[in-house]
């Protein structure tokens, strides 16, 4: 209703408790390096997805730990899973799994089966 | 919650607040938004307490407003905040009584600032005499309003006709406390309480037999806000905070709203109304929203004065729900007559006196 | 006598297993598609016949293959194959000399001797029984090896056996009891009647010592005749469907028949083939360096025919082709891998007692898409005309030597070149081929496609084998594609550049995709040999190692990666060589992280020992240089 | 005549200093303020990275100390501190006359006091504890909330009281990342369905080991890491604790429910070094903690001379770097005894 001229704005916060986190469940049972990451974006900053687009691996392994998966899905298929940032991490996470297991666990999601 | 760690932050923070012989600074907006509250204040003091509070007809806005809101400069600010200065020193008094939070703050600033930057304030005394002719002097004591309320809590409570008790259940009345932000956040040494565990409120409603609930978001901001609320395309902003605020307190079940600041109350009231036109939701027992009061109409409430003489009949949420559970008696069909204040008169334009 | 109860159950089985062979290849011939079918009738009459029978000789039943990769192995599968061939061979030569009549029933060739338990009276008779004894002697003798093997694998000479489910185990058993007990049901009954040769004659006559021979026999002919009918009853749903399958593949491969990307009969044919030998076992990197066994492409037929979900296997390979290289019945493992990966999503819920016998066939389905393109980012930009392209690769850019080097040599040169990805390119699309994910591949493959082809360039250099591979195979060009060992091996032949001999001793590390994948073996190594002192490794060309790094393998951790990787750097480093030299960017950051000494990328070695065109450091001294050095 | 060396302070850094002064024979008197020595190292349970228990340390100090010529005044503080002619004149609070030829101030440091960031409610809310109290949780075994219950989920707040300009202290306490991952580690021992999260400012993991544990927590334990400062607490109906953080990787604030909460208090000067130092003029830097005469070499002298200092009294060390920074102490002692003044 807008008859104010304004709308309430919606929450920005994170609400860690709400949101769902079944993706990351999902994604930490199949790929326990996903634990590991110190989100130093080296995954970003060789990024050859990263630099035409906003598309970020760091950001979107931490927003689907807080289950922030909206804003993450739209992204994920622009990976190209050149597997540049599995190189240059300095953890050992294995990134491209992430994002092959991140597009399964959001179709696992839309069939409500996680 | 451990009570014991709350009274030693309160004992922490205490501040001096001046005995007697006040110079009163009114709000620019209480006097439209809830005018009964500043006048039961000077009742109270004057009737009740017999303390002698001056008012000088020639005093004006401290700016806050036009400061907060980014369009006063600042050091326009500390002259016409030093000319208030002068007319208390003409006026012969020393114990400076702002009505509004906001001024309270901004005269805490201010002083602050005088303090540990002295050419600022040779710089304004410099600009003020240029200006207007004035001088002035530091004024000896800085409290708030609710300050002094809290101070003679007790004297207010010994002569209490009523204490926010539900008649009916005997339990306290369960009261949210709101302390305006410019109260203790900038200054918390200079806030009773300090800016984590405000006391100022919570004194006097544990003193007139009510019980304060603490809920996560007690330090979030009513949502005035000033550059908030001011500009059209931030109100959305604006009302979401009150919302927050709102959603937070509502398990707690509270009874009613107490607040110390003129923009608080406006906002914690009227949005209640917005919220339901948006959403259609309701916030308080029955749906019949919270009421939301200043500190001076709870001690007039607890003194026994009139609803309507407090003007209670101005606030969008109503009261009743409130006053029938401590069992006030007043007269639903006063509620709207004008009788009791002034007939207006277009001869007696004010502005022209 | 004519007819014994006892042979019911092996005539059950027998039937049972002619009529599901017969109906199974209507199935496989219908589902094949139309040149597959033209192919297979042109094969049929041609000389693909011809070859198949030669094959079906030496591999399926003398088994050449694992003879020449093992020995002990061969040895045991030959004899079982081969000796039970030979067995029914000249049992049903026997049956049809010695019985009453010509074109005997089956089961008188197999319980031959006892419904002829008096045979073996005349010379010829017992000349034949010899050779018959031989026969069973030769099999028994595999099957010991073959016992052996399931309780310790190294008698054989391996270091894994595959692992079984009970359904095998069943059928294991009754093929093991198959010979034994026609062991001792034929020396019990030459005990009986005082015949048979060295074999059942000897063990009957010393039976007969000690036990009611006549009586004995009767039994013993009965587990013969059930172990037979369980073995063939289970066959369809035990490896061993392999046996009648194997002789359908190599019709077929000789036929012409390809594999493709999408799941057919020639892909099932090939995954009943696999006789879970464990020959990939051995030769796997994730086996033997990181520990992982239960992924080899033997798990992954096995989890393929039992209907099981095989995503996390399918994925966790390095698509080395290893195994493929070694396997014995020559199933393209890693392409029916690949289709396992394409039908990832496939999740099969065909579940009835038939399963195991007509399993419902995995398909690709394609993903439901919105139409839109996921990479519509992507922008084109111009990079001008060029005959020659080089395409340095997203790996290239984390090893920036090797396209510096690249540029350096091309410079040298003097070709006219355009370096495409010069500011960061768009994947060549093989790593999405490699996940599985075909149609976004295609759209990448498009788009650099669009760029390679405005361009006008008639050769397309890459330093990425990973590239190279997909560029070759999937992008359909009309520009000659060269991997930079190709490429500065023609710029050495036609003496477009010079170079130095650099006295250093190198060994030369093949990568998965250029030499396994693409062929290419021979050009690398003689760049190498011209510019340095190449040793040999003990893992070349075919046989050479993965470094690891592959990024085909999803599902592999980090710290497996690096076991991968020691092991092979360990073993290609053991000379002290002064550089591992690779051609493969990926590799080269893998072993650079796994041993102190150097490596390199050939190009690296090829533009230090190049010969600058301005300066003669071989004749001129070094006043002479720094004169050259001024003139320049 | 041997020397008498009087040491201040009767922890890690004391008892090894009285060791090892009183092993090269010269006489010692050790002055400690409660009634047994072993400073803070009483109140820890097991020690980072390798989470060995706190005893095995004690035990190592106490048989430094043990059968040694030193001279233990517990229960004791100094009332005087005077200088004469190269000699030293203490008085304690119970009257008691020591001279000394030199002074070792081994005073430690004073956990922050947690209740100063008032807006994590320490003290006022039911289960907000600090990085000591869960030691003490940890010694008995019983990690428990107010009411009993177990804790579901447990935030650790870094940093508290360290790098923070709002509670005066600018310097980074350096060993509460490290504790904070320990402890992470350890409440996930104990608890295996607890849920555990670090809000961190920056991960300090700088000593041997540390970033392995860290890792290990992660990557074995599970523990979240957040990062971004707590900004409040509060608590809800249900009695648990909302917390306020922004998630600045996420670039979102976020807010969350947890059971319990951690304080990792950093270190401060300790109230009974400011005391020395008022009494004798012993310099002070702007973190509160002891100056020393040099940073790189003088790092156990004072401006005074015959006045030395050994342990966290100068800055926030771990047990490690403590007994190191001791050791180094005796050295300056005896070469300054030797030297005859």
């Amino acid at each position: 209703m807008d008859k104010f001229g304004y709308t309430i704005s919606k929450e920005r916060q994170i609400d860690y408790d709400s949101n769902n986190r079944g993706v990351a469940s999902y994604i930490f049972e199949k790929e326990p390096s996903f634990r590991l990451c110190i989100e130093c974006g080296g995954c970003s900053a060789t990024c050859t997805t990263a630099s035409f687009t906003d598309f970020s691996l760091r950001e979107l392994n931490i927003l689907i730990k807080r289950g922030e998966n909206d804003q993450v899905r739209q992204n994920l298929k622009k990976c190209m899973l050149c597997g540049k940032c599995t190189l240059v991490c300095p953890r050992g996470v294995n990134t491209r799994n992430i994002v092959v297991l991140a597009i399964k666990a959001f179709q696992k999601s839309d069939n409500y089966e996680i | 919650m451990i009570i014991k760690g709350k009274k030693a932050v309160w004992n922490d923070y205490q501040k001096e607040i001046a005995d007697n012989n006040y110079y009163y600074v009114r709000s620019c907006v209480r006097q439209n938004f809830f005018p009964g509250s500043e006048t039961a204040f000077l009742k109270i003091m004057r009737e009740e307490l017999n303390k002698d509070v001056y008012e000088h007809p020639c005093h004006t806005t401290c700016t806050g407003i036009g400061y907060h809101g980014d369009i006063v400069p600042v050091e326009t600010t500390m002259t016409v905040v030093a000319r208030q200065f002068a007319l208390m020193t003409e006026a012969g008094y020393e114990n400076l009584l702002p009505s509004c939070i906001t001024s309270f703050g901004l005269y805490t600033e201010i002083l602050d600032t005088w303090h540990h930057f002295p050419e600022v304030e040779k710089k304004v005394r410099k600009q003020l005499k240029k200006a207007t002719g004035r001088e002035f002097k530091i004024p000896k004591n800085l409290a708030h309003a609710s300050d002094v309320i809290f101070k003679f809590r007790k004297e207010i409570g010994a002569k209490a006709r009523y204490k926010l008790i539900n008649k009916n259940t005997g339990e306290p009345l369960k009261v949210v406390d709101h302390i305006g932000c410019h109260y203790a956040k900038m200054f918390p040494s200079r806030g009773i309480g300090g800016a984590e565990y405000p006391y100022v409120l919570t004194g006097m409603i544990e003193e007139w037999g009510g019980q304060i609930i603490d809920y996560p978001e007690r330090r979030h901001c009513c949502g005035f806000g000033f550059r908030q609320y001011l500009v059209q395309a931030n109100r959305g902003f604006s009302i979401a905070c009150s919302k927050e605020k709102f959603e937070s307190m509502k398990p707690f079940k509270p009874d009613m709203i107490i607040t110390n600041c003129p923009g608080c109350p406006m906002f914690l009231d009227r949005w209640q109304y917005v919220i339901n036109e948006m959403e259609g939701k309701r916030y308080g027992q029955n749906g019949e929203g919270i009421p939301v009061f200043t500190y001076e109409e709870v001690a007039g409430l607890v003194l026994g004065y009139d609803p309507w003489d407090l003007g209670l009949q101005m606030h969008q949420t109503d009261c009743e729900p409130v006053l029938d559970k401590i069992g006030i008696e007043y007269a639903p069909e006063d509620k709207y007559k004008l009788n009791i204040l002034p007939a207006y008169s277009e001869k007696h334009n004010l502005i022209n006196v | 006598m004519k007819f014994d109860p006892f042979i019911i159950p092996f005539n059950i089985g027998l039937y049972f297993i002619l009529i599901y062979v017969v109906t199974r290849s209507v199935i496989w011939f219908r589902d094949l598609s139309k040149p597959d079918k033209l192919r297979l009738q042109r094969g049929f009459f041609g000389i693909a016949f011809g070859l198949s029978l030669k094959e079906i000789f030496m591999e399926s039943l003398i088994h050449r293959k694992i003879l020449k990769t093992n020995f002990r192995l061969g040895y045991m599968h030959m004899s079982l194959a081969f000796g039970w061939f030979l067995l029914i061979l000249f049992g049903t030569i026997e049956a049809d000399i010695f019985s009453a009549k010509h074109l005997n029933a089956p089961y008188k060739a197999i319980f031959f001797r006892f419904f002829n338990p008096n045979h073996g009276r005349t010379s010829f008779e017992s000349a034949y029984g010899f050779l018959m004894d031989l026969i069973l002697a030769f099999i028994l003798s595999g099957l010991f090896l073959a016992v052996a093997k399931r309780i310790y694998s190294k008698i054989v000479g391996m270091k894994k056996t595959t692992r079984l489910k009970i359904i095998d185990k069943i059928a294991l058993t009754s093929l093991w009891l198959i010979f034994p007990s026609r062991l001792l049901a034929e020396s019990f009954t030459c005990g009986a009647y005082g015949t048979g040769s060295f074999l059942t004659g000897s063990l009957g006559a010393w039976l007969a010592t000690f036990l009611p021979a006549q009586q004995m026999a009767y039994p013993f002919w009965w587990l013969y005749s059930i172990s037979l009918g369980t073995f063939f009853i289970l066959l369809p749903i035990t490896r061993y469907m392999h046996i009648p399958t194997e002789l359908f593949l190599i019709f077929m491969r000789n036929s012409g028949i390809k594999t493709g990307d999408q799941a057919g009969t020639y892909s099932e044919v090939q995954t009943y083939s696999c006789s879970s030998c464990g020959i990939c076992l051995d030769s796997c990197q994730l086996n033997f360096s990181a520990g992982i066994t239960n992924i080899q492409s033997a798990y992954l037929m096995k989890a393929i025919r039992n209907n099981n979900d095989v995503s996390e296997i399918a994925h966790n390979c390095l698509m080395c082709g290893r195994c493929d290289q070694k396997c014995p019945v020559g199933i393209e493992l890693s392409q029916i891998r690949m289709i396992q990966r394409r039908g990832d999503e496939t999740e099969n819920d065909f579940r009835n007692i038939y399963k195991g016998y007509f399993r419902s066939r995995q398909t690709n389905i394609s993903e439901k898409t919105n139409g839109s393109s996921n990479y519509n980012f992507l922008q084109e930009t111009d990079h001008g005309k060029a005959d020659i392209l080089y395409f340095a690769g997203c790996m290239s850019h984390l090893t920036p030597a090797i396209k510096n080097s690249m540029i350096k040599i091309l410079d040298a040169s003097e070709v006219k070149y355009n370096f495409i990805d010069e500011q960061g390119g768009v994947c060549c699309g093989r790593p999405l081929m490699l996940a599985g994910q075909d149609k976004e591949a295609r759209e990448l493959i498009n788009f650099n496609s669009q760029m390679i082809w405005k361009s006008g360039a008639h050769t397309l250099v890459t330093s990425c084998p990973i590239c190279y591979k997909v560029f070759k195979e999937s992008y359909y060009l009309d520009v000659e594609v060269l991997h930079h060992t190709q490429f500065i091996k023609r710029l050495i032949d036609d003496g477009s550049v010079k170079m130095n001999f650099l006295h250093k001793k190198v060994v030369y590390h093949s990568p998965c995709d250029l030499g396994r994948g693409s062929g290419v073996y021979d050009e690398p190594k003689e760049v190498l040999g011209y510019v340095s002192r190449l040793e040999r490794s003990n893992f070349e060309d075919g046989n050479s190692l993965c470094c690891g790094g592959s990024l085909a393998n999803m599902k592999i951790s980090s710290t497996d990666k690096k076991k991968i990787a020691l092991d092979a750097a360990n073993e290609l480093t053991k000379n002290n060589p002064d550089i591992l030299a690779t051609a493969c960017p990926l590799c080269k950051k893998t072993f650079s992280s796994v041993t102190a000494t150097r490596v390199a990328d050939i190009s690296e070695i090829v533009a230090e020992a190049l010969v600058g065109k301005s300066i003669k450091i071989n004749n001129g001294s070094h006043i002479n240089s720094i004169k050259a050095l001024a003139n320049i | 005549m041997s020397k008498h060396v009087v040491v201040i302070g009767g922890g890690v850094a004391g008892l090894e200093v009285a060791g090892q002064l009183s092993r090269a024979g010269i006489e010692v008197s050790l002055i400690e303020k409660e009634s047994k020595t072993g400073g803070h190292l009483n109140n820890w349970h097991r020690l980072f990275p390798d989470r060995r228990n706190s005893i095995e340390v004690k035990e190592y100090l106490d048989g430094m100390t043990h059968n040694q010529r030193i001279i233990l005044l517990t229960n004791t503080t100094i009332e005087r501190f005077n200088r004469n002619k190269g000699h030293f004149s203490i008085t304690t609070n119970e009257g008691r006359e020591l001279t000394a030829d030199a002074v070792i101030v081994a005073t430690g440091f004073d956990l922050f006091k947690s209740a100063r960031k008032e807006e994590y409610g320490y003290g006022i809310y039911d289960n907000v504890i600090t990085s000591a109290d869960l030691e003490e949780m940890f010694r008995t075994g019983k990690i428990t909330l107010a009411n009993g219950s177990v804790p579901d989920t447990i935030g650790i707040v870094h940093c508290v009281g360290s790098r923070d300009e709002k509670v005066g202290n600018f310097y980074c306490s350096k060993l509460c990342c490290v504790t904070a991952v320990k402890q992470a580690v350890e409440l996930r021992e104990y608890l295996p369905e607890s849920k555990v999260f670090c809000f961190y400012m920056d991960m300090r993991m700088g000593g041997a080991f540390y970033e392995e544990l860290y890792r290990e927590a992660q990557e074995k334990w599970g523990v979240s890491f957040i990062r971004g400062k707590v900004s409040e607490a509060s608590e809800t109906i249900e009695n648990k604790l909302l917390i306020k953080v922004e998630d600045t990787l996420a670039g979102r604030p976020l807010k969350m429910k947890l059971d319990m909460l951690v304080l990792m208090a950093g270190m401060e000067m300790s109230e009974g070094g400011e005391k020395i130092a008022g009494l004798g003029g012993l310099n002070t830097g702007e973190n509160r903690f002891f100056a020393a005469a040099d940073n790189h070499f003088g790092s156990n002298k004072s401006n005074i001379e015959g006045v030395f200092f050994a342990g966290t009294c100068t800055a926030p060390m771990n047990i490690t770097e403590t007994i190191s920074h001791a050791r180094a102490a005796v050295v300056e002692v005896i070469d300054y005894l030797k030297d005859g003044k």
